[in-house]
């Protein structure tokens, strides 16, 4: 195999990957639209508020530590040695179903029946919400995330690789971040797990109940209100583990908020409500995206991945408005 | 000096000459066929609307008459046949075009804009028939402010034509049906139409509201000489109204006549027989 | 109570369509006006200048454009950073190439560019719609920022990639670069909003404007009636692109003086004009400036109170204020989702019902 | 713009003449309003002017001619107006007809009055008249006002208004109109101007003959004794055949020069008048009780707060508004605090109903309230009483201004004497708006009209120490009781009426020794009363027969007899003894006309045991009544009807007057 091809080889395989991590969030995405219709636009500090929380318990932070020092003129930080790894992740998960209950009780409840613009209106202002209160509960200082996951290339990959090439070649293997691949066999866990519970449990049923009709799934007597804390609650959890992906693999800050963005192209090319979409519009835009940047990128002068994903989805949907896996749509009047 | 508007100032909502004179064909449906992905929807029906004339198309259920109306306004685009209106036959029209030839329409389910007053929904009925840019509108004193009163003065006739003086500043989402059904048909009156589509004008309406209804059809097509084609459940309005009509049944014509020849038409009798409708 | 419109009645339909039907509001409006332009010029001063007016003028104009493709035509967009970064580069290139243009002229011609670039941007609108459409605009707003960024020719050339304004007149009066007096760059910005919130009444109220409404209501029944999509979508594309356009350009030469486009232009903008829309108002003039002035003296409020009474860290503030602005919005959205307008309206239905509940 | 032809130096005595004049001396100033495809449409009195000459030319090519009496059926359009004074302007009578009487009552008036022509509004009107043509020998044309449904109606005689003007319009350009002013000019004010029909409660109507002079010069003393001029503006929304409005909307407002304006339709007269706010204003004591109770009813649903502010206002206008609005001396405490309400109460409530520009407004026809009638001047409103009647060219009294009462109808009117009979109490004036006659009617005419010009009015009254008239009953209803004092059950009925939980009243007195009364609950009110104070009961009848109600009956009759007591005439006429009905009065039990009114007569047969007990002495009766339901069915109800006895005021009129 030439190294051209090694290489493009390699480049569509971190794309594969990086697009695992788009469709973890588009997932979220996608799970609220299918229950309740909303565009929740907060998915990504959500995930972010969840990594900081994750890391503030495993460190020992007192919460709202500045504001505290700022009010009293104390100056406090820690509390101590901080939890395990796994009672820390335990512990916000419970913060992130403990969020869904009071986003639902609060928030959701009061906007029934509102225009989809609205609600999402609301998201946006949810994410600024969350972003203020995370930084003012944790600081906005940037922070690693250390859930004892591999990190570093995988060795063993870049020595199989590498006799992949011509002797000749100067080519040393392909680059695998191991992280990415426990990413990548999580991503994998979790959407089974969901399918799974989606299939084969009531509330699973339920859900897909409400997601294909509201009315109905409210005569046969599904309390939407529940509904929409379990979806929170699994969207919640969802953002955790992206949280943990993308926060181990470059540091909890303010700019993971953002990956919330790299899943929108992600959306409209999978379709809002599909979560085969989800993922593979994660993959399909996770492996262009690296493609544009290796081989357009140096063309046009690089740093195209912020936009790219957003004109391969456009160009997509031109041609097929509805998405990758909508049906066609027959307009009526 | 003050003006005036007379109330008793003869009026026709239509467009001065459209070139054919009453009783021609205005327009012909020649052997048009539809399907969506393979379902079809509309199978070789032909049929002519004269001039001047309230034509009725009646069938069951899905028998495909809205369908024939969106193709007819060009909504639609069947996959065979042709349609010829006002002499010209006509290629793949987009259906403002169908409306800027003159072809106005009410729906089966009201589609007011729900976020405009009665007085302004009705001006969106004569927007084929504005011609301002939009540089004189930004200025709207002189040619822009002209023609929005000259188009207000013959809405407001709508308007009183109708009867709907008392709620011309209401949002139409605050309305009852039956009068949101008279607003949608100023809606499309106020269109100076050649040719009125108009689906199931009378679903939903108790019998007072459907005699008003009958009574503004007949006076629109008698005042104003408009031709009318218009869907209806109630044969006992289509027998009342129409002047023929054209009777389908699972997408194809299975009638075509007088209000009499139909009723006796014994395919039309069993395609009615035979389903069940509402 | 204050109304008293008995009496109050039209002979022509030129009195029945005016702007403000009834008399008192027209008093009313009449008496803003000649406080905002004869008499807030003699008292200020440079703090409320660039703290609050000028930015309440310039992102009243920004809402308005963004009012009028959203509110008013229905097509959410998320770009409107990307459209004012356009406007604003547009300005400081049409300034840089011709120093002796007037400045007005210079902030007309930044609109029109960007109009031209929004009807590039608007095109996705023909045939994808919502959220769809939505994220497409995000496109725009990541592609521009792109562009701006990656092609020195747009900053000519400057080593800081800084684009800055340079001094301008009209009259021979600054009203750009650091010479420029408060009262001169306030009635500039106060004169252009003017004008063209007056234009946007005029455009929103005839043909145009419903051609837009009906497209927000319901596109398949406009077009059916007449209305062409492709002309409605598109007019409100430019129309409103031309406004942002404007504001950008103000943005950058008169309140900001000088702007880093990464910075000055990104999605938070985008995200801060739809909030305007949002909680002012969509669909309504008037709400395009409760919302401007609501969201802009807010941080403001938020900041004199917490850094300057309590003398908290501003980190500190800045998060609270950001968490206070989200859950704000949240609260208006809840108490009334139609906005600061809606609120005005049910007052005033209030106020001429008065003393009756209904 | 008139060439005019008027004669130098002399007044105008017909209505056409004072157009001719208005075009000139007004020729911008508006003269009509109509409320019509969403604006209100102007003319000026130069307009008005061309209007009416082309309809008046295109009338006369029609045929018509001096003399020709002319129908007017329909409401309040303009050019029903116009048609008045086109009509006059060839020397023709109008004659208006009520438009929403049905055909067989039309038929009469059109067939007595020997109309050649109908203008009609509508449609519906022209159908009316289509109906009874056969009947109609002398009726040989119909115009009509509203073109739509008129498409298929192709008789020859059936013509629009619209193509009649059109026709004046080109005989005037082709011949001028120097004949028709010279007509005009040859107008004199003792001929026939218009006949008004009444519709007398007995018999056949009647068409009063009235003259231009009748109409003129009560117009102008009209308008003197109230300063009417040129700037009024005035909602014209009653009957055309209703000589009131053929007064304020026609006869006022050609000699005073002021704007009439016409409602949108007999729906929107409400908001209509709140856009125009009227200047001056006419309205029937029922329109004032509605609006009133319409007040009452939305302000029961306002906010805690808002309602006590509400009520605070008002109890304060009921203590100083009157006195202000008289010009009487007010400390300025209660000035300060009465123009706080003016701006949070009675400002936005004159606002809401129209009223914010009223100069004067007058209620006419029966008693008003006097609760209602305070009501209304408290809030500041020139509201005041008149007494008049079709054959006097309406005005008989009128209340000037700062002599304002509730239970009187004012001094006599400029120009009118008044007389009451010694023996039947009866009213009787004289005046230069006193009709010519009854058309066709001399018996009539004779027996209402005395060779010296009095007019008998049919209605009792007195005049008060202060030289006001009192209307107390129909004289022929006025009787006496045992003991000699006069006896007037309607003045009492009324007085006992005006209470809110009093629907209707029954008196009884004519040759007995002393007053009683049959009452009547208002169920609405009285319930809401219940309920407030936690009263209970099942049934109508259980509630008429509670002890608090009772109590609260007391009360109210007891108030009244305190009221007869100071005066005059009614001292010895108080009520000794009173019962609470077991059932409502019905008309389909015969007990009401179909419009509600009393038959008294039907009543005391009905219900002699009880009038008997009434004036036996015993405290209760037992009574069995047989009614009609709802459904049909007939039944009998039975009960046990408590009487009570009354303490008698000793009269107090004597030491008022000394006060």
């Amino acid at each position: 195999m030439s190294t051209q091809f090694l290489n493009f080889i390699e480049i569509f395989i971190n794309g594969l990957m990086a697009g695992i991590m788009y469709s973890l969030v588009a997932l979220g995405f996608v799970l609220i639209f299918k229950a309740s219709g909303i565009f929740n636009f907060a998915q990504g500090v959500m995930a972010l508020f969840a990594a900081l929380t994750l890391v503030g318990l495993q460190t020992g932070q007192v919460p709202f530590s500045h504001l505290i020092n700022a009010i009293f003129g104390t100056d406090i930080h820690d509390w101590g040695p901080g939890l395990p790894t796994f009672l820390a992740i335990l512990l916000t998960l419970v913060v992130m179903i403990a969020l869904a209950w009071l986003l639902e009780k609060f928030v959701l409840n009061h906007l029934i029946n509102q225009e989809p613009i609205i609600l999402f209106m609301a998201t946006i202002g949810l994410a600024y919400f969350l972003e203020g209160f995370g930084d003012l509960m944790w600081g906005s200082d940037v922070k690693t995330l250390d859930v004892g996951l591999p990190s570093g290339g995988s060795f063993w990959w870049e020595d199989v690789t590498r006799t992949w090439a011509p002797e000749d070649a100067d080519y040393w293997g392909m680059y695998i971040d191991k992280l990415d691949i426990s990413a990548t066999i999580i991503a994998v866990i979790l959407v089974t797990a969901l399918s799974l519970f989606s299939q084969y449990t009531a509330t699973g049923r339920a859900l897909r109940a409400v997601a294909d009709d509201h009315q109905a799934a409210l005569s046969v007597g599904i309390s939407l209100r529940k509904i929409w804390v379990i979806v929170w609650s699994i969207a919640g959890f969802v953002a955790l583990v992206a949280g943990i992906m993308w926060g181990s693999k470059s540091g909890v800050q303010f700019s993971l908020s953002l990956i919330a963005l790299k899943a929108l192209p992600v959306l409209i090319l999978g379709g809002f409500t599909s979560i085969p979409g989800a993922i593979v519009g994660g993959l399909i835009i996770g492996v262009g995206e690296k493609l544009a940047e290796a081989y357009i990128g140096p063309m046009v002068g690089g740093a195209i991945e912020n936009w790219f994903a957003y004109v391969v989805a456009l160009a997509f949907l031109l041609f097929r408005p509805q998405g990758l896996f909508g049906d066609r749509i027959i307009e009526r009047i | 000096m003050n003006v005036h508007v007379h109330p008793t100032q003869e009026f026709r909502f239509m467009r001065p000459d459209d070139g054919i004179k009453q009783g021609d064909p205005l327009l012909v449906v020649d052997n048009i066929s539809l399907s969506f992905g393979g379902v079809k929807a509309i199978t070789d029906i032909s049929f002519d609307i004269l001039k001047g004339e309230i034509r009725a198309i009646i069938g069951p259920n899905g028998a495909g008459k809205t369908s024939m109306l969106n193709v007819i306004n060009g909504f639609y685009h069947p996959q065979k046949g042709t349609i010829t209106f006002r002499g010209q036959k006509r290629s793949r029209m987009r259906p403002h075009e169908a409306a800027n030839h003159g072809i106005a329409r009410t729906f089966q389910n009201i589609a007011l804009f729900h976020g405009m007053s009665v007085l302004d929904n009705i001006m969106t009925g004569r927007i084929t028939l504005m011609k301002r840019n939009m540089l004189w509108q930004a200025l709207w004193r002189g040619p822009a402010e002209t023609e929005e009163i000259e188009n207000r003065e013959i809405v407001e006739r709508i308007i009183d034509f109708l009867e709907i003086e008392h709620i011309r500043k209401t949002p139409v989402g605050r309305l009852p049906y039956g009068l949101q059904k008279r607003v949608e048909l100023g809606r499309a009156l106020a269109a100076e139409p050649s040719l009125l589509l108009l689906d199931e004008p009378m679903a939903g309406m108790n019998l007072e509201e459907k005699e008003d209804m009958s009574r503004y059809i007949l006076d629109v097509n008698q005042q104003f000489g408009t031709t009318i084609a218009l869907i209806e459940h109630d044969m006992g309005v289509v027998m009342d109204l129409s002047d023929r009509v054209v009777v389908l049944d699972y997408g194809r014509k299975i009638g075509d006549g007088t209000p009499d020849e139909v009723r006796n038409h014994q395919d039309v009798i069993d395609a009615y027989l035979g389903v069940s409708h509402d | 109570m204050l109304y008293r419109e008995a009496g109050d009645f039209k002979t022509t339909y030129r009195a029945d369509e005016q702007t403000f039907p009834i008399r008192s509001e027209r008093w009313l409006f009449w008496t803003v006006m000649v406080l905002a332009f004869a008499v807030v010029p003699f008292f200020i001063n440079d703090y409320w200048n660039k703290a609050v007016l000028v930015p309440f003028l310039v992102w009243a104009l920004a809402a308005l454009g963004l009012n009028i493709l959203t509110g008013y035509c229905g097509q959410v967009s998320l770009g409107t950073g990307g459209f004012m970064a356009v406007g604003a580069f547009a300005c400081y290139k049409i300034m840089t190439a011709f120093p002796d243009l007037n400045m007005f002229i210079v902030v007309v011609l930044s609109g029109f560019v960007t109009a031209g670039v929004g009807i590039l941007f608007g095109l996705p609108s023909l045939r994808i719609k919502g959220f769809y459409l939505a994220v497409a605009t995000l496109a725009a707003q990541f592609f521009l920022i792109w562009v701006f960024n990656k092609f020195p020719w747009f900053y000519n050339y400057s080593a800081s990639g800084q684009i800055t304004a340079p001094e301008r007149t009209i009259l021979g009066i600054a009203v750009t670069g650091p010479n420029s007096l408060p009262w001169a760059t306030y009635l500039f910005c106060l004169a252009i909003v003017f004008v063209f919130a007056w234009v946007a009444r005029n455009l929103t109220r005839g043909r145009m404007g419903r051609s837009w409404m009906a497209i927000r209501d319901m596109d398949i029944a406009a077009e059916i009636i007449g209305v062409s999509p492709l002309r409605a979508k598109l007019s409100a594309f430019a129309v409103s692109s031309f406004y942002i356009g404007m504001a950008g350009a103000l943005f950058f030469s008169v309140y900001l003086g000088a702007a880093e486009v990464t910075e000055a232009f990104g999605i938070d903008k985008s995200f801060l004009a739809l909030f305007m829309v949002i909680i002012g108002g969509l669909g309504s003039i008037l709400g395009s400036f409760l919302g401007a002035g609501f969201l802009v003296l807010l941080p403001v409020l938020f900041k004199n109170i917490m850094v300057n009474q309590f003398g908290w860290p501003t980190d500190v503030a800045a998060h609270l204020q950001i968490m206070l602005i989200g859950g704000l919005i949240i609260f208006f959205l809840i108490v009334e989702p139609h906005g600061l307008a809606q609120l005005w309206r049910l007052t005033k239905e209030k106020l001429r019902l008065w003393p009756f509940p209904y | 713009m008139p060439k005019s032809g008027q004669k130098a130096g002399r007044k105008p005595v017909t209505f056409p003449q004072y157009l001719v004049l208005n075009a000139e001396r007004y020729a911008d100033r508006t003269a009509m309003r109509h409320k019509s495809y969403g604006i209100w449409q102007s003319w000026s009195w130069a307009e008005l002017f061309e209007e009416i000459r082309a309809f008046s030319l295109g009338l006369r090519e029609l045929g018509l001619k001096k003399g020709d009496k002319v129908a007017i059926v329909g409401s309040n359009r303009p050019r029903l107006y116009w048609s008045f004074c086109a009509i006059q302007a060839i020397g023709g009578v109008p004659v208006p007809v009520y438009a929403d009487s049905v055909a067989e009552e039309m038929v009469y008036v059109l067939e007595h009055a020997e109309v050649v022509m109908a203008i009609c509004q509508d449609q519906e009107q022209v159908d009316k008249v289509l109906t009874m043509q056969d009947k109609l020998t002398s009726l040989q044309r119909v115009l009509y006002d509203e073109v739509r449904g008129m498409r298929d109606y192709d008789q020859e005689h059936l013509f629009s208004i619209d193509s009649i003007q059109a026709r004046g319009g080109e005989i005037f350009k082709s011949s001028g109109d120097a004949d028709w002013l010279e007509a005009i000019d040859q107008g004199e004010g003792t001929e026939l101007a218009v006949m008004l029909y009444t519709s007398g409660t007995t018999g056949r109507p009647k068409g009063v003959m009235l003259s231009f002079d009748n109409l003129v010069i009560s117009a102008l003393n009209g308008n003197a004794f109230d300063h009417l001029d040129e700037h009024e503006q005035t909602i014209a929304y009653l009957p055309l055949a209703w000589v009131g409005d053929h007064i304020f909307s026609y006869a006022q407002a050609y000699t005073a020069g002021y704007c009439v304006c016409c409602p949108e339709s007999p729906d929107t007269v409400t908001e209509d008048r709140r856009e125009i706010a009227p200047t001056y204003f006419f309205a029937p004591p029922r329109v004032f009780e509605i609006l009133l109770t319409q007040i009452m009813v939305r302000m029961e649903d306002a906010g805690k707060p808002k309602k006590r502010m509400f009520d605070s206002f008002m109890a304060h206008a009921r203590k100083v508004g009157e006195p202000i609005l008289n010009g009487e001396p007010v400390g300025l405490a209660d000035r300060i605090k009465y123009w706080i309400g003016e701006i949070l109460v009675y400002g936005p409530l004159k606002n809401r109903m129209g009223f914010s520009r009223l100069k004067v407004g007058y209620t006419a026809g029966e008693a008003i309230g006097p609760e209602i009638f305070r009501f209304y001047r408290a809030l500041g409103l020139n509201l005041k009483q008149l007494y008049g009647q079709t054959e006097a060219s309406v005005y008989i009294t009128a209340q000037p201004d700062g002599e304002i009462r509730a239970d009187t109808v004012g001094r006599p009117s400029p120009d009118v004497e008044i007389r009451i009979d010694d023996a039947s109490g009866e009213v009787l004036y004289r005046s230069p708006g006193v009709f010519l006659g009854y058309y066709k009617n001399d018996e009539a005419t004779r027996t209402t009209k005395t060779e010296e010009g009095w007019v008998h009015t049919g209605d009792a009254g007195f005049f008060d120490q202060e030289g006001h008239l009192k209307i107390i009953d129909r004289a022929k209803d006025v009787g006496k009781l045992a003991n000699g004092n006069l006896f007037a059950p309607k003045y009492i009925e009324n007085k006992l009426k005006f209470f809110p939980n009093i629907k209707e009243a029954v008196a009884f007195g004519d040759g007995r020794p002393y007053c009683t009364v049959f009452l009547n609950i208002d169920l609405t009110s009285v319930a809401s009363w219940a309920e407030r104070n936690n009263i209970s009961y099942g049934s109508y009848q259980e509630l008429a027969a509670h002890p608090e109600v009772y109590r609260m009956m007391e009360e109210h009759v007891d108030q009244v007899n305190r009221e007869l007591a100071a005066e005059e005439m009614m001292a010895g006429s108080q009520i000794h003894r009173f019962l609470v009905l077991h059932k409502e009065l019905d008309a389909d039990d015969g007990e009401l006309t179909r419009t509600q009114k009393v038959r008294r007569s039907f009543i005391s047969e009905r219900y002699e045991p009880l009038i008997e007990a009434l004036y036996d002495g015993s405290t209760s009766k037992h009574v069995e009544t047989e009614v009609v339901f709802e459904d049909g069915r007939k039944g009998k109800i039975a009960a046990t009807v408590e009487i009570r006895e009354m303490k008698e005021h000793a009269p107090s009129f004597a030491k008022e007057a000394a006060e």
